[in-house]
């Protein structure tokens, strides 16, 4: 029954919304002028990165921060399962295994590449698609790719170390958001200093999104066996 | 511009049919072999839309990343005996 | 119609679908997995219909950047708390889970599973 | 902020600051706790002694804040309001004095003497109210300080008591609560007022004003007990002897009927409220209840239970006079207002005094009664004669006023009311005077736990409070037309509301 | 002190987002169980701020920033009206005694933190910095992330709590409010599509002309995005019937964090549905404003309702916020000023704030009972008044906010919602809310009784044996919630009905009383008549 009205409620919500999409006007406002006419004073070239770490910088902060939430909720957990339920399981009781050689190998190959790679795309962040998040992401990959080949070891709460990696990146991108503050407002780089700035807190945030993105996994991979 | 058209029409067809065959197919390795297929169709559809950030975003993520979380979780919940990723951290 | 046009509308397809998949569907993973598809539903919509006349939009672009990291964000928590669920419970599927929780905290909640029919939750 | 806004506020201050610490204060400092307890109530009689000296001089005192646009707490000091504050804060220091020495070595005694402060603050507040919204502040805050006094023994039928106490007054002011706030919404002047303020809304507004008037009559109805409003104060008996002093002489009760009186007179005016046909029907109303807690009390064997009826029909009294349109009847009700409190307190003391002393508690078992404890049954038995309305008590004043009052407004039915009921209230009264002072004593009493020392047949503080109470009610009965009696008062105010030049 | 407070007003909008969002951090950095002084020290710094912004905005009107010096529509501009001024000034004033109470809470036993504790702060930090984003937005793409990190936080914190039934209600919790935001993103990706720009007041003018002339696509894409908007915003926001994911998060989590929930968070989305709806989307909900009303309703009957009968007592009070979450529905409809003059937004934002103060008092009354008690059923409070009076006051004072009894501030804003009612004529809504708070005394004197029980000494002795202490520092800051959230109606309502309705209403007792004339008379003569 429930099945029933729901699906009928989504088709038909459907229906109604493409519908009315089908004879949609053009929008009265267009941005893509007003970027154009901004991009100039925005320090990169590339109009995304502009649009990101710019005139909307303030969204990236505030999404760096549930980024790092989310981090917290996942170490919560992962710490309670670990001191939690059935006290039989210590880790001393997981059977050691060697690494596959094939992905310790290919672990081995990839990721000064995958460094490489991230690097580059970082730097091209500025004038053509990429930048921080896309970086971290192939970063956060090879970390993965590490852990499987057993040279990164999962942890169930990060080091002390390890949370102010996570977190520098977060600290740079707050700073340079509240040092306008004196003369301007939030974010507001000097247009001289703007791609400057959007390097340094890009470069920060590759590091820190990459561990955090990297965290999220392994610290979940931790306990994911010992479920018998 | 019409061979474009029916590429489109094509990939939206898959898009939905991943979608669905992640939501529905009864046995969940699949749906999440599905979902990350979903993932890799939806980078191409950034691309199409001119949105070549996005789609490295969602290839990474949305294919890469997510797709191990959800494997990785997925193996858990079934409760496997703990493989090489599970035990890493103890062999040094 | 253009290109574009037709992304948004097969995002609005994606996005009922998916939202009908997190009302209905049992298993948490599933879940995770159909809040996902809607995600990227409303992603498709927001580039796709700004971009109708063919011309890309940065802004809408950047916006999803943000909204895809988000939905990361998102699933990784939800992951860590399903696996930590199951961790406790050895259950992972919202009907079990349904009924310890009554069993738990009481009667008057229940699963966003129950939940597309108004008031259902409650009994 | 000028002296006479000040005088108002010290008033409220002198009984709220003393309860706020003794909360605070540990249970074992019973030497702080009382110091604090006599000196409020002895501070608030001073400041209210200066406020009638005021008053007399012709100051005006008064204080407002504002709370909300068009919402202000106004505090005044008129004689109405005079009336009640000084019954309350006398009654207030004997009830106190009483209270002291009936708990001695009880337990929780700092809740207790708190909410107890806290109870005639309210009551203060009611009395001292310049409109509705004000008075309502406190009608509810009395509602919040008196149910941990109802509970305070923690029995179960002692939470049962107080939870249909709770029941009724909520209810009530929530219709109380609506009464206002729709009253407001029609005129933007909700201020206490000689003859009322309403008239400026007619005509038009008959309906409803008529609604309203039911509203706000029910709610402080509650209070004052009006059938059939009234099952909470039998059932609000098992509180200690003390508070039910509070509950029947001092404060809740009073509120009530003092509520009713406010809203007839200075809301919508004797004349307005005659002219929308309201008057009757409340007099018919407060006859119906009079009888009916007078024949209710004839079949009570518990002492408190019976008195507790006498009062619900003692009350109506005041009701009575109030509805019975023209001065007289006015002057009757105002001045049982006092009488009642006077009387009915010292009923209420001498029962728990008996209840303490020798653990009477039923009627039964009050055999010789007087012999054991002779002072104690005398003021009893004069409060007794008072109810009934003996000649040379301050019940025949009241009552011999009221039935002028009938005479006057043309109501004859009225007499035979206040006729009939005085011969209940003696139907009831009398057999217990028999029985204490004719019956022999029996060997021994249900639980003698004060022993007799000398000439002093009880603790002295159950003593005094209750002999100087029935004093009180025999000399308001005896010099009725003295200046400082309550009855030239009454006149007073009846004189104000009737032939001052109405707005 | 006040000029250089005025000062630094302007800089108060970015300030309250930056600081939480750095000690958030830090005491991440910080690490398990560190960081409460910090928070504190900062929360204390934040109240300050608050002030003097609510100080700047009734004096001055509302403060603009414009994040990255761009200006809305291409940028994100900050706004701080009244309403914004107050919510701010809410969320503050409750988080610095809520984070000193759960330093005592979580620290009881020395300085080792319990569990529950572990990841308290820096999650409470980003709480607050998403909550004081919200308020501060006028971006309807930055609200969505602000939404997030408002939720996300609240899940974390709701999981901590570490036991099962916390997990399962946590994971309820986050599908709820992920369905929730995904709606609203769709909605804002409608609306972008349909006139180009997230920034509300760049919309209000295009939505309102697109409405005018009916029968363009652009008005009915916007209708479906504000519905969607507006669906999801009361799934996060817990109006019946979406209310199912509250009870077991309000109740299952630890007390501080179920105070911080049931106080602040569920009204940062109801504050955004009123802002949506009077603002922006108002041409397209007003004909649907009776809808939420209607809910609104059916949660105070139904809440109270579940209230009554719960058996523990955290559950007892998480329902009652299902209840008081309903007052703040009922009045949409009545835009417009009653006859004090005090407008439906302000009366609203004086009942979101009396039941945000008292709410928060009352989680954290019960906690420090269930500590006590070292029991979480409502028979189990039997006999506090000997062993807890202050703790049993503080709910008690807290109680009479939340029944709206006199002088608290939820009697004032009920008092204010009647006389709008009653002036708009809107008479079922005067019954609704009076038997609402007749309701809401049956299961707060449904404790209070219970309280006053007299245990046998014996029982009394056994229970304080097994009795965790719970520190002094602790019971006072609940106290001083639940003294706030009553001396809010004697002294707090004036100042606040003001910064709402702007400084122009500071008039309204005698405005306010000559405009509310008129309907005020109609109505009574209509219902009058016989």
């Amino acid at each position: 029954m429930k099945r029933l009205v729901t699906l009928s409620a989504a088709a038909i919500f459907a229906a109604l919304l493409i519908d009315v999409l089908l004879d949609l006007p053009a929008a009265a406002l267009d941005l893509r002028a007003l970027l154009a006419e901004a991009m100039p004073a925005s320090g990169v070239a590339h109009p995304v990165t502009a649009v990101l770490l710019n005139t909307r910088g303030y969204d990236t902060l505030l999404e760096i921060a549930v980024l790092l939430v989310a981090l917290l909720g996942v170490v919560i957990s992962s710490a309670r399962t670990n001191l939690s339920s059935d006290p039989g399981r210590t880790p001393a009781s997981h059977v050691a295994i060697d690494a596959d050689p094939m992905v310790s190998a290919l672990a081995r190959l990839v990721t000064p590449l995958a460094v490489i790679f991230a690097i580059y795309v970082l730097w091209a962040g500025a004038h053509r698609p990429g930048g921080a998040f896309q970086a971290a992401a192939i970063l956060a990959a090879a970390l993965v790719l590490l852990h499987f080949a057993r040279i990164v070891p999962a942890c169930t709460a990060p080091s002390c170390r390890l949370r102010v990696a996570a977190v520098a990146g977060f600290a740079i991108f707050l700073v340079i958001a509240a040092i306008p503050l004196a003369g301007g407002a939030l974010l507001q780089y000097p247009p001289a200093a703007a791609g400057l700035l959007i390097l340094a807190i890009e470069s920060g945030l590759t590091v820190s999104l990459a561990l955090v993105l990297a965290g999220l996994f392994l610290l979940l991979a931790d306990d994911a066996g010992g479920r018998q | 511009m019409s061979a474009a058209l029916a590429f489109d029409l094509l990939l939206v067809a898959l898009l939905l049919l991943a979608a669905l065959r992640a939501m529905t197919t009864p046995r969940l390795g699949q749906a999440l072999l599905a979902f990350v297929v979903f993932g890799l169709l939806m980078a191409l559809a950034w691309v199409r839309l001119d949105a070549p950030d996005i789609a490295l975003a969602e290839a990474a993520v949305g294919a890469g990343l997510s797709g191990v979380l959800l494997f990785d979780a997925w193996r858990a919940l079934r409760g496997e005996p703990p493989d090489e990723a599970s035990t890493a951290e103890h062999t040094r | 119609m253009s290109g574009a046009l037709l992304y948004a509308i097969a995002g609005v397809l994606l996005f009922a679908a998916g939202a009908a998949g997190v009302v209905l569907l049992d298993h948490l993973l599933r879940r995770v997995l159909a809040f996902n598809i809607m995600g990227s539903g409303a992603c498709l919509v927001l580039v796709g219909l700004a971009q109708r006349n063919g011309i890309p939009d940065p802004v809408p672009q950047a916006m999803v950047l943000t909204g895809i990291v988000v939905a990361v964000a998102a699933t990784g928590l939800a992951l860590a708390l399903i696996r930590r669920l199951h961790a406790q419970t050895g259950h992972a599927d919202g009907k079990t889970e349904e009924e310890r929780v009554k069993g738990e905290t009481g009667a008057g909640c229940s699963l966003p599973a129950s939940h597309s029919v108004a008031g259902r939750g409650d009994d | 902020m000028t002296t006479n806004e000040l005088l108002p506020l010290l008033v409220l201050l002198s009984s709220l600051l003393p309860g706020l610490v003794i909360f605070a204060l540990p249970e074992a400092w019973h030497g702080l706790r009382t110091t604090l307890n006599l000196f409020g109530a002895l501070a608030k009689i001073v400041l209210v002694g200066l406020l009638l000296a005021g008053v007399q001089a012709g100051e005006v005192y008064g204080f407002r804040h504002v709370v909300a646009p068009g919402l202000e707490l106004v505090f005044k000091a008129d004689a109405l309001g005079l009336l009640f504050i000084t019954l309350s804060t006398v009654l207030w220091l004997f009830t106190t004095l009483y209270a002291i020495g009936y708990l001695e070595g009880a337990p929780h005694r700092s809740r207790f003497f708190g909410f107890f402060s806290l109870c005639v603050t309210a009551t203060i507040g009611i009395a001292m109210a310049g409109n509705l919204f004000t008075f309502f502040v406190f009608y509810e805050l009395l509602t919040l300080a008196t149910f941990p006094l109802v509970a305070h023994r923690g029995t179960p039928d002692a939470k049962r008591g107080a939870t249909v106490y709770l029941g009724y007054t909520l209810v009530g002011g929530a219709a109380l609560l609506a009464g206002i706030v729709w009253l407001e919404s029609l005129s933007h002047h909700t201020g206490f007022t000689h003859g009322g303020f309403v008239a400026t809304l007619l005509p038009g507004n008959e309906g409803a004003l008529k609604a309203i008037f039911v509203l706000l009559i029910a709610g402080v109805g509650v209070k004052a007990a009006i059938v059939p409003l009234h099952g909470w104060l039998p059932k609000a008996m098992v509180a200690p002897a003390p508070v039910s002093a509070l509950l029947h002489a001092v404060a809740v009760v009073k509120a009530g009927a003092f509520g009713i009186v406010r809203i007839v007179y200075e809301v919508y005016g004797a004349e307005t409220a005659h002219a929308l046909g309201l008057m009757t029907p409340l007099a018919v109303l407060a006859a119906i209840t009079i009888l009916w807690g007078s024949l209710r009390a004839l079949f009570q064997n518990e002492l408190k239970k019976r008195l507790a009826y006498s009062t619900v029909s003692q009350v109506s009294y005041i009701v009575l006079g109030t509805a019975l349109f023209g001065p007289i009847g006015t002057i009757g009700g105002l001045v049982h207002l006092v009488h009642q409190g006077v009387m009915k307190i010292t009923l209420f003391f001498a029962a728990g005094t008996y209840a303490e002393t020798l653990g009477i508690h039923k009627i039964s078992e009050m055999d010789g009664v007087g012999r054991r404890m002779p002072l104690t049954t005398m003021a009893f038995s004069l409060g007794a004669l008072g109810m009934m309305g003996a000649p040379l008590t301050a019940g025949a004043v009241s009552k011999a006023w009221l039935g002028d009052g009938a005479v006057a407004a043309s109501m004859d039915w009225a007499v035979w009311v206040l006729t009939v009921s005085s011969l209940l209230n003696a139907a009831y009264f009398l057999p217990i005077l028999w029985r204490a002072w004719v019956r022999k004593s029996p060997e021994h009493w249900p639980d003698e736990h004060i022993v007799r020392r000398g000439y002093v047949e009880t603790h002295w503080l159950l003593l005094i409070p209750l002999l100087v109470t029935a004093a009180l009610s025999v000399l308001f009965g005896v010099l009725p037309a003295d200046m400082a009696s309550p009855l030239s008062w009454a006149q007073m105010i009846a004189e104000r509301e009737y032939f001052l030049p109405q707005r | 002190m006040t000029e250089r407070l005025a000062m630094l007003a302007p800089l108060a909008l970015p300030l309250l987002i930056l600081l939480p969002l750095a000690w958030a951090a830090l005491a991440f950095v910080l690490g398990t169980g560190r960081g409460s002084r910090l928070a504190i020290a900062a929360a204390a710094v934040q109240l300050m701020l608050a002030f003097a912004l609510a100080s700047a905005v009734m004096d001055g009107g509302p403060l603009h920033h414009a994040a990255g010096g761009w200006g809305a529509p291409l940028g994100i501009d900050l706004v701080a009206d009244g309403l914004a001024a107050a919510m701010l000034l809410l969320t503050q004033a409750v988080a610095l005694p809520l984070f000193i109470f759960a330093r005592g809470y979580f620290h009881q036993d020395g300085a080792r933190p319990d569990a529950a504790g572990h990841h308290f702060w820096p999650l409470a930090g980003f709480l607050v910095a998403g909550m004081n984003a919200l308020y501060l937005s006028e971006d309807i793409f930055n609200l969505y992330v602000t939404l997030e990190l408002v939720g996300l936080a609240a899940v974390g914190l709701v999981a901590s709590g570490g036991g099962a039934a916390q997990t399962a209600a946590a994971l309820r919790y986050l599908f709820a409010a992920l369905l929730g935001s995904g709606a609203y993103l769709l909605g804002v990706a409608l609306l972008y599509g349909a006139f180009g720009s997230v920034s509300m007041a760049t919309l209000t003018p295009l939505i309102a002309g697109a409405s005018a002339s009916a029968g363009a696509g652009a008005s009915e894409v916007a209708l479906i995005a504000a519905l969607l908007m507006m669906a999801g915003l009361l799934m996060k926001s817990a109006l019946f019937p979406f209310h199912f994911w509250l009870p077991p998060a309000h109740g299952g989590a630890p007390a501080p964090v179920s105070a911080l929930l049931s106080a602040l968070v569920v009204k940062a989305s109801i504050y955004l549905v009123l802002r949506l709806w009077l603002g922006p989307l108002a041409p397209l909900l007003t004909p649907l404003a009776w809808l939420p009303t209607l809910l609104g309703t059916a949660a105070i009957l139904w809440g109270s309702w579940r209230a009554i009968h719960a058996e523990r007592l955290k559950l007892l009070v998480a329902y009652s916020t299902v209840a008081q979450l309903g007052y703040l529905f009922l009045a949409l409809p009545l835009v417009g000023v009653g006859s004090t003059g005090a407008s439906a937004s302000a009366i609203l934002t004086l009942q979101a704030l009396a039941h945000g103060l008292g709410k928060a008092a009352m989680f954290a009354a019960a906690g420090i009972i269930i500590h006590a008690t070292g029991r979480d059923r409502v028979d189990d409070v039997a006999g506090i008044a000997e062993r807890l009076p202050l703790t049993l006051f503080t709910f008690a004072l807290a109680g009479v906010s939340l029944m709206g009894l006199p002088p608290s501030g939820g009697f004032l804003a009920k008092w204010l919602l009647i006389d709008l009612a009653m002036a708009r004529g809107h008479w079922p809504l005067v019954a609704v809310i009076l038997a609402g708070g007749l309701l809401a005394a049956i299961y707060i004197f449904r404790v209070l009784r219970l309280a006053f029980l007299n245990l046998p000494e014996a029982v009394i002795e056994a229970e304080h044996h097994k009795a965790r202490v719970v520190p002094r520092s602790a019971e006072w800051m609940a106290f001083t919630l639940a003294a706030a959230s009553v001396l809010l109606g004697l002294f707090g309502g004036l100042p606040l009905l003001q910064l709402v309705d702007g400084v122009g209403a500071g008039e309204g007792v005698t405005s306010g009383v000559t405009s509310g004339l008129v309907p005020g008379l109609t109505s009574g003569a209509v219902v009058g008549a016989p």
